[in-house]
C-alpha cells in the first residue's frame, strides 16, 4: 500500500475492503469457479456503484475521482481486489475506460463510457497475440482499408474476459502503422474459444477474427498513429496489474505471519526459528519493494512520467519475481496444508502467476528495459 | 542382509537369468512414464516377479525373501530399468516398512506381513504426521488408551501418501502423557478396512489425490500388533526415518526397480514447453533448456555419489538427507524454468498444450520441499547430524508432553 | 531540529538562494563520481559550504548549525544534487556522529565538537568492532580502566572507516567486567592523533584501504570525554547504531549532500561491460542490463518509501535495516551481473578494459554484505524487531561477562 | 574427492599434498604474485617427478599412470593444487601433452613429450580469442597454405602462461576446417603481450599472429579434421579446471566449517545459529553436487564416454555457478576478515572465479548443451 494516501483514499479503501470481504469473500471466489465467466454482473454493477470504473473516467461522462488522480484511487481497488482474488475485468475495463477518455471521440464517449461506468458495458483489450507476443512491435493481426472502414484478419489471444464482454478494444497493424478499433463482441465473423486458464474465475478468450468487418467510426484515436496510445493503456494496466499483486501478498504474508506464532515445533513458535525469521526478513523486504515500485508506477504513469515505460517495466520485472517467489516462501511456511486445494494459499499464488506472465513476463520487460535505455542504437 | 555363500547364485549369473526371465514376462515401461500411481497395476506386476523368483531379492528368505545381496538385487536393478515395475511399492511398503519389519519386527509379525507384501498382496502406507505436528512428528497426539490386552487409538492422521489403497498401516501414537514426548510413543500394525477408521482424500493444488488425512475412533488393536517396546516406540520411528532417507534417495537395497529419478521426462517436458511455445531458438530459452539438463545431470551424479559413498561407509546414514535436498530444490528449479519458457501460455492456453501445465506445476512446487520431511529438517539433520554443528533448542526437551507449548488454538485445524 | 517560527526563511527561499550561491560557488561533481573518498577534498567543500552558510542544516543553531528543519535540508539536497559535495563526511561524521552527539553529548561536549564538525575542520571515525566481536558489538574487550579522574584505554579496534585521515572518535570500550556484557560499557570521545594509538591500514580484497585497524595502549581519556554515563554506555551505543542505520539509508538529517546512491553509474557501469565485450545486443545480456537497470530503480523507490515512511512514523526507526539489506543484496547481484556480462574478460583482459574490473570486484562483492552490520544482523533486525518474532537466545544474557565464553583461541586473530 | 579411489591413488593424493604442502603453501603463491611467470620453473620439475605431467603420455615416450587410467590420476594432482591454490601450467601443459599423444606423428611425440614429461619443456593450448570466444564455430584466426606450410594470421587472448612456455598448440581455421599447429613459442611474426589477470599467479597474454610461417610438419592431427581433437582437448580442460575448483572449495568449506565452531557471537559458536546452519547445509550439498559431477566428468573423459561433452558442459555450467556460490558464503561467515587481502580466502575465490569463466562460462555452456541435445534441428 501507498504509505502516502489521503484521508479520503484511507476511507475508500476501507470501504472497498469491508464491501469485497461482505459481498466476496474467498468462499465465494470457490464457487466462481464454476460460473462461465467467473464473476456475476449485477454484483459488478454493485461495484461499479462504488466507482471501480469511474475513476479514470471525466465527469461529463459519468466520471469521477476522489483526488482528481483516478489512477492513483483506482490502484487501490485493484489492490484490495488481489488482498481478496476478487473476479471481474477490472483491469480490462478500466483500460479501455481510459483509452477511450483519452482518444475517443465525442460520439465514441456518449456512446460507450456512462455504460462503462454503471457497469452494464463490459469492455476488454484484445492486445495479446500467440506466442506470449504483447509488445506493440511484434503484433501481427491486421486491419486492412476496405470501402467504409476497415477488415481485421488474425487472431488475438489470451484475451482477458473475451466472451463475457461487451466490448473489445482490438490494436490492429494497419500498412501505416498501429491501429486500434472499438468493435462489438457480436460482431459478424469473429469466433470466440474459451481458453484454459491458470486462475479459478480469471478467464481467457481466443477470439479469430476472419475478415471482420468495422467502419471508419470505429477506429480509436488515429490510423497508423496508435504506438503512443498503446504504450500508455499497457502503462495503465500494468500499474493496476502491479497493485493487484502487491493485493495478494499483502494478504497471505499478514495471514503466514500469524501463522508463524501461532504454530509450534518442539515446544517452540515457528517464528522463533532464525533460518524462518532470515527468510521472512528477505520476504519483508521483498514485499516493501514490491509496494514501493507498484506505487512508484501508479504516480509515474498517473503523472505522465517521461519515464513512465521504463518504471513500469522495471517494477514489472522485479515484482512478477518477487512477489511469487514470497508466496511461495509462504506456502512453505505452511507446510502440508499450503499445497492442499482446500486451503486459499494456492488461488493467491494463481493470480500472481498469472499477473507475472501477462502483459509481458520478467524477462521480456528486461529486454524491453534494454531497448528503452538505448542498448540498441549504439551497439549497431 | 545375508552372508553370501559358496552355493549362492553369483549376481552375474542372476543377472543373466532375470534378463531373460524379463524379456519373456515383464511388460516393458510405458514411454515417458516417471512415477507410476497405479496401485492394482503394481500389485499384478509384483505378483509376477514374485512368481518368476525376482521379488524380494535381499529379503530374508525365512520371511518369503531370496535372502540374496545387495550386489544380486543391484544386478537386478539393471536389468528392469526399461521394464514397467511396481514402483509405487517401492515407497513406503517395501523400502520403509518392510525394512523396518525386518529390523524391529517380532518374529510371528515377521512370518505374517512379510511374505504377503513380497507377494505384492498386501500394500502399506505410513500413519505418521498429524493435523497438529508438522516438522515434529514426536509431538504427535494420536491416543492410545490401553484397555485390557489391547489398545485403543482414537485420532487423526494426515499426509499419509495412499492411504486410500493401502491394506496395512504403520501408525505411530501417544500411549503415555506423562512424560517426555519421546518417552510415550507406541508404533503400532493397523489393518485399514475396519470400522472406526475413516480415510478421506485430500486434493492438492494439481487436483490430485495423493495424500490422506484418517480419522480413528476407539480402532482397537491388539498386543501382537505392537512393533516395538510399549513407549519405547520413538526407537522404531527413527529407524523408520532412515529408511525412508535411503528410500527417497533410491538407495534402498528392498526396493522393487529403480525410479527414474530424476527422470529423462524432466528434459523432455521442458524441451516440449521450449518448441510449442516457439522458443526453441530464444537464447534465454535455450540457457534455461540446458541449465535444466545439467541439473538432472549434477542430480543423478549426486545420487551415485553419495549412495555409492552410503554403501561404503564414506558417508553416514544421515546422508539420505543431501538427496532429499537435491531432489526438491532440483524440482522447484525445473517449475521455475517451466513458467519462465512457457510464459503467458502458463496462464492461459488451448487445451493439450504442454505450456499449460507449467503453470499449476509452479503453483504447486513447494510439494516437492515438503512431502518426505520438509527441505528445513534436510538442512536441519545435514547441519546437525552431518556436520555436527549443535542441535536447535528443543524447549520441550526433558517436559511432560502434556505440560509443553502446543499450537495455538487458530492453527488446530481438522477436517471435521 | 528546531521548531519552525515565523521569522524562518520557507524551504522555498532558502532553496532559491541556495540555487543561486551553489552555481557562483560550489565545484560540479566530477563525471561518474558515485562516492568521493578523499577527506582532504571534502575538508575544503564542507569549508566551503559553511562560508556561504549552507552547512549543518539540521543541526542546532547555538552549536554552529542554522538550526532549520528537515524541509529546508531537503530543498538544500535537491539543490545540491550536481555539485561536489562532501559525502565521505556524511558517514559516519555529521550522519552518526553528529546525530548522537547532539542527542547524548553534554553541553560542554556540543560546543566544543559540533562547531569545529561543520566548519569541515575536524573529521571524526567510529571506534566499534574489535578483532574477536563482529556482529556481537557487546562483547568487545577494549579495556578502560578507572585510573584517578580519567579511564586508560587499552585494545584493539578494527574495521574503522577512514581512521588514517580523521582527528577523534567515539570510541566504545569496557569499563565493568562483573557485570553482564551490555551493562559495563561506556563510550569515550578520543583524539587520535596522540602517542599510545597507532593506526594501520587494512587491505582489503579490492587492494584499497577504507578501513583500519587501531591499537591503543595507554590511552587516557578526560572524565569531559565520557559520552552519557560510565558503564551506561550501552545507551549511547544504541542510539549510534540507530542514526548508523538512519545514514545508511540515505535518510540522516544532518547530511551534506545525498550520494548518489544507487548511483546512476551502476547502470551506465554494466551497460559500459556489455559494449566493449561486443555483448550488447546478445539476448542474455540484455536482459541482465534489464534486471540491473530495475534494480537501481526498486531500491531508490524503496528508500523513498522507507525513508519517507519512517519519518511519518509508519515505519520504526529499525526500518533502516531493510534499506541496508536492499542495499547489500542489490550490489552483490550487481556485481554477480557484472561478472556474467565480462565473461573471460573477468579474468583476463588488456589494462583499461572496463570488463577487468568485473573479477575483482566480484571477488570483493561480500563486503557488501558485511561493512556497516552483516546482512545477518539486519535480517535480525528485521524479524525480531519490525516482525516481533522471538529473539535469538543469547546465551551471554544476565551472566557476568568475565563467565561468557567467546572464540576459541585460533580465532583470536589480531595483528599483534 | 572422489569416492571411489584406489589405495595407490589415495597414496598418491597423500603423496601430492604433502609435497605441495611443503614445498608451496599458500605464503609462497603470495610471493609469487611478484614473479613475473607466477611460478618457478624447478619447482615445476620437482613436481614433474611426481608425474604432474607424465599422466597422459604413453610410457614409451617416459609417461605412466597408477591404474592405466591416467586422467583419474591427473585430476587427483588438480584438486590438490586447487587446495593450495597452487600455480603452474598444469591444465595447459597437459592438455598439449594429451594432443601429442592422441594425434602426434612419431616425430612430435618424441620431440616433445619426454620434454614435457620431464618438465623441461612447457606448453600451452591457444584456443580462445577476444570477446571471450573459445567454442570451435566461433574462431576466426586464419592459417593460409604457403609454399611448405601455413601461414598463420590473427590473434589468441587469452593465452593461459603465454610468454612463459616453450611450446604453443594453435588451433586455427583453413579453409577445409580446424587445423592445429605446434608453435614454438620464439616463432617469428609473433608477438605476445601479458594481460592483466584475476588470479594471482595464473598469467595470460596475448599473442598476435603477423603472417606466421609455420611449416607442414608443425600440424598436429589432419589439416581441416580438427574438430574432433579440439573437443577432446576441451573436455580434458574441463575435467582438469573442475577438479581445481574442486579442491579450492574443499579446503575453505572446511576451514570455514572449523571457523563456525570457534567464532563465538553472543555467547555461542556461530554453528549454533540455525540460519547459518541451513545455508551451511546447501553449501554441503553444492559442494557435493560439484564433487559428483567432477567425477562424473573425468570418468567419462577417460573413458571416451560418447556423452562425455554433454557432461563436461553440464558440469561445468553448474559447478562454475556453485563454487563460487560456496565461496561467497565463505567469505560472508568470516565476516570483515574475509574480505581483507591478509587472508587467504580471496586468492582461492580468484581462482575458482578465473575457472568459472575459462573455457566458456556457465551460460556458455548452457547453450552449448541446447546445440548438443538437438535443440537446433528441430526447431528450425
Amino acid at each position: 500500500m501507498d504509505v502516502d494516501l489521503s484521508e479520503d483514499q484511507e476511507f475508500f479503501r476501507e470501504t472497498t475492503r469491508k464491501f469485497l470481504e461482505t459481498e466476496i469473500p474467498v468462499e465465494n471466489v470457490r464457487q466462481l469457479a464454476d460460473n462461465p465467466a467467473g464473476f456475476d454482473r449485477d454484483w459488478w454493477r454493485r461495484g461499479c456503484e462504488m466507482g471501480w470504473t469511474s475513476m479514470l473516467v471525466p465527469e461529463e461522462h459519468g466520471g469521477g475521482s476522489l483526488e482528481g488522480e483516478g489512477l492513483l484511487d483506482l490502484v487501490i481497488v485493484a489492490e484490495e481486489m488481489g488482498r481478496l482474488i476478487t473476479p471481474g475485468p477490472l483491469l480490462a475495463t478500466n483500460v479501455v475506460a481510459l483509452a477511450v477518455t483519452e482518444r475517443g471521440t465525442e460520439d465514441q464517449k456518449k456512446e460507450l463510457l456512462p455504460g462503462i461506468v454503471s457497469g452494464d458495458v463490459l469492455a476488454t483489450w484484445a492486445l495479446n497475440e500467440s506466442g506470449g507476443r504483447w509488445h506493440p512491435e511484434s503484433l501481427e493481426l491486421e486491419a486492412r482499408p476496405v470501402e467504409g472502414g476497415f477488415s481485421l484478419r488474425g487472431t488475438k489471444e489470451p484475451v482477458e474476459a473475451a466472451g463475457h464482454v461487451d466490448q473489445i478494444l482490438v490494436t490492429a497493424r494497419t500498412e501505416n502503422g498501429l491501429t486500434q478499433f472499438l468493435v462489438p463482441s457480436d460482431a459478424d465473423g469473429m469466433t470466440i474459444t474459451p481458453m484454459e486458464s491458470l486462475d479459478l474465475v480469471r478467464r481467457y478468450g481466443s477470439i479469430q477474427f476472419d475478415d471482420v468487418f468495422v467502419p471508419a467510426s470505429s477506429v480509436l484515436g488515429e490510423v497508423g498513429q496508435a504506438e503512443d496510445d498503446v504504450e500508455r493503456q499497457l502503462q495503465v494496466a500494468i500499474a493496476l496489474q502491479l497493485a493487484e499483486t502487491v493485493g495478494t501478498v499483502d494478504r497471505i504474508f499478514e495471514v503466514t505471519l500469524e501463522w508463524m506464532f501461532d504454530r509450534h515445533s518442539f515446544g517452540r513458535p515457528l517464528a522463533s526459528y532464525q533460518a524462518l525469521k532470515h527468510r521472512f526478513a528477505d520476504m519483508k523486504l521483498y514485499h516493501e519493494a514490491n509496494q514501493a515500485a507498484a506505487t512508484a508506477v501508479a504516480r509515474a504513469v498517473q503523472h505522465h512520467d517521461e519515464e513512465a515505460s521504463l518504471k513500469a517495466s522495471s517494477a514489472k520485472s522485479y515484482v512478477g519475481d518477487h512477489a511469487t517467489f514470497v508466496l511461495q516462501e509462504c506456502v512453505q511456511m505452511h507446510g502440508g496444508l499450503g499445497v492442499t486445494w482446500e486451503y486459499d494459499l494456492h488461488l493467491y499464488l494463481r493470480r500472481a502467476t498469472t499477473n507475472q506472465v501477462q502483459y509481458g513476463t520478467p524477462d521480456d520487460h528486461r529486454e524491453r528495459i534494454a531497448q528503452l535505455i538505448g542498448m540498441d542504437e549504439e551497439s549497431q | 542382509m545375508t552372508e553370501s555363500n559358496q552355493s549362492m547364485e553369483t549376481p552375474e549369473e542372476f543377472q543373466l537369468r532375470a534378463r531373460a526371465w524379463l524379456a519373456d514376462n515383464m511388460p516393458r515401461r510405458p514411454e515417458g512414464q516417471g512415477h507410476l500411481r497405479n496401485f492394482d497395476r503394481c500389485r499384478e506386476l509384483q505378483k509376477l516377479l514374485h512368481e518368476g523368483g525376482f521379488a524380494g531379492v535381499c529379503f530374508p528368505a525365512e520371511y518369503g525373501g531370496l535372502g540374496l545381496t545387495l550386489e544380486h538385487q543391484q544386478a537386478l536393478d539393471e536389468e528392469t530399468m526399461s521394464y514397467d515395475m511396481p514402483l509405487a511399492l517401492n515407497i513406503p511398503t517395501f523400502g520403509i516398512i518392510g525394512a523396518t519389519l525386518v529390523e524391529f519386527g517380532t518374529h510371528e509379525q515377521k512370518q505374517r506381513y512379510l511374505p504377503p507384501m513380497i507377494r505384492g498382496e498386501e500394500i502399506w502406507v505410513q500413519f505418521l504426521s498429524e493435523p497438529s505436528s508438522g516438522s515434529d512428528l514426536a509431538s504427535l497426539t494420536m491416543r492410545a488408551t490401553r484397555d485390557g490386552d489391547s489398545f485403543l487409538l482414537n485420532g487423526s492422521k494426515i499426509w499419509s501418501s495412499g492411504a486410500q489403497s493401502a491394506d496395512y498401516g504403520i501408525c505411530v501414537a501417544r500411549s503415555n502423557w506423562d512424560v517426555p514426548k519421546h518417552d510415550g510413543i507406541t508404533v503400532f500394525i493397523v489393518k485399514i478396512k475396519q470400522p472406526g477408521i475413516v480415510v478421506e482424500e485430500i486434493v492438492d493444488t494439481f487436483g490430485g489425490t495423493e495424500f490422506c488425512q484418517e480419522f480413528f475412533d476407539d480402532v482397537r488393536i491388539s498386543m501382537d500388533d505392537v512393533v516395538g517396546e510399549v513407549d519405547a516406540g520413538w526407537t522404531v520411528v527413527r529407524g523408520l526415518l532412515a529408511h525412508e532417507r535411503n528410500s527417497m534417495g533410491n538407495a534402498s537395497p528392498l526396493t522393487s526397480g529403480l525410479e527414474l529419478a530424476p527422470t529423462d521426462h524432466v528434459v523432455s517436458d521442458i524441451v516440449d514447453i521450449a518448441r510449442t511455445t516457439g522458443m526453441a531458438s530464444d537464447p534465454k530459452t535455450r540457457q534455461l533448456v540446458g541449465e535444466n539438463y545439467a541439473l538432472r545431470f549434477v542430480q543423478s551424479e549426486t545420487t551415485n555419489r553419495i549412495s555409492s559413498g552410503m554403501a561404503r561407509g564414506q558417508f553416514p546414514p544421515t546422508a539420505g538427507a543431501l538427496l532429499r535436498l537435491m531432489g526438491a530444490r532440483a524440482a522447484v528449479r525445473r517449475s521455475d524454468v517451466a513458467l519462465a519458457i512457457a510464459g503467458s501460455g502458463a496462464a492461459a492456453w488451448h487445451e493439450g498444450d504442454p505450456a499449460g501445465n507449467a503453470g499449476s506445476r509452479f503453483v504447486g512446487r513447494q510439494a516437492a520441499e515438503i512431502g518426505g520431511g520438509t527441505t528445513e529438517m534436510q538442512r536441519n539433520i545435514i547441519s546437525e547430524r552431518m556436520l555436527q554443528m549443535p542441535r536447535e533448542l528443543a524447549a520441550d526437551r526433558g517436559i511432560p508432553f502434556n505440560e509443553v507449548r502446543h499450537n495455538a488454538a487458530t492453527t488446530q485445524k481438522s477436517k471435521k
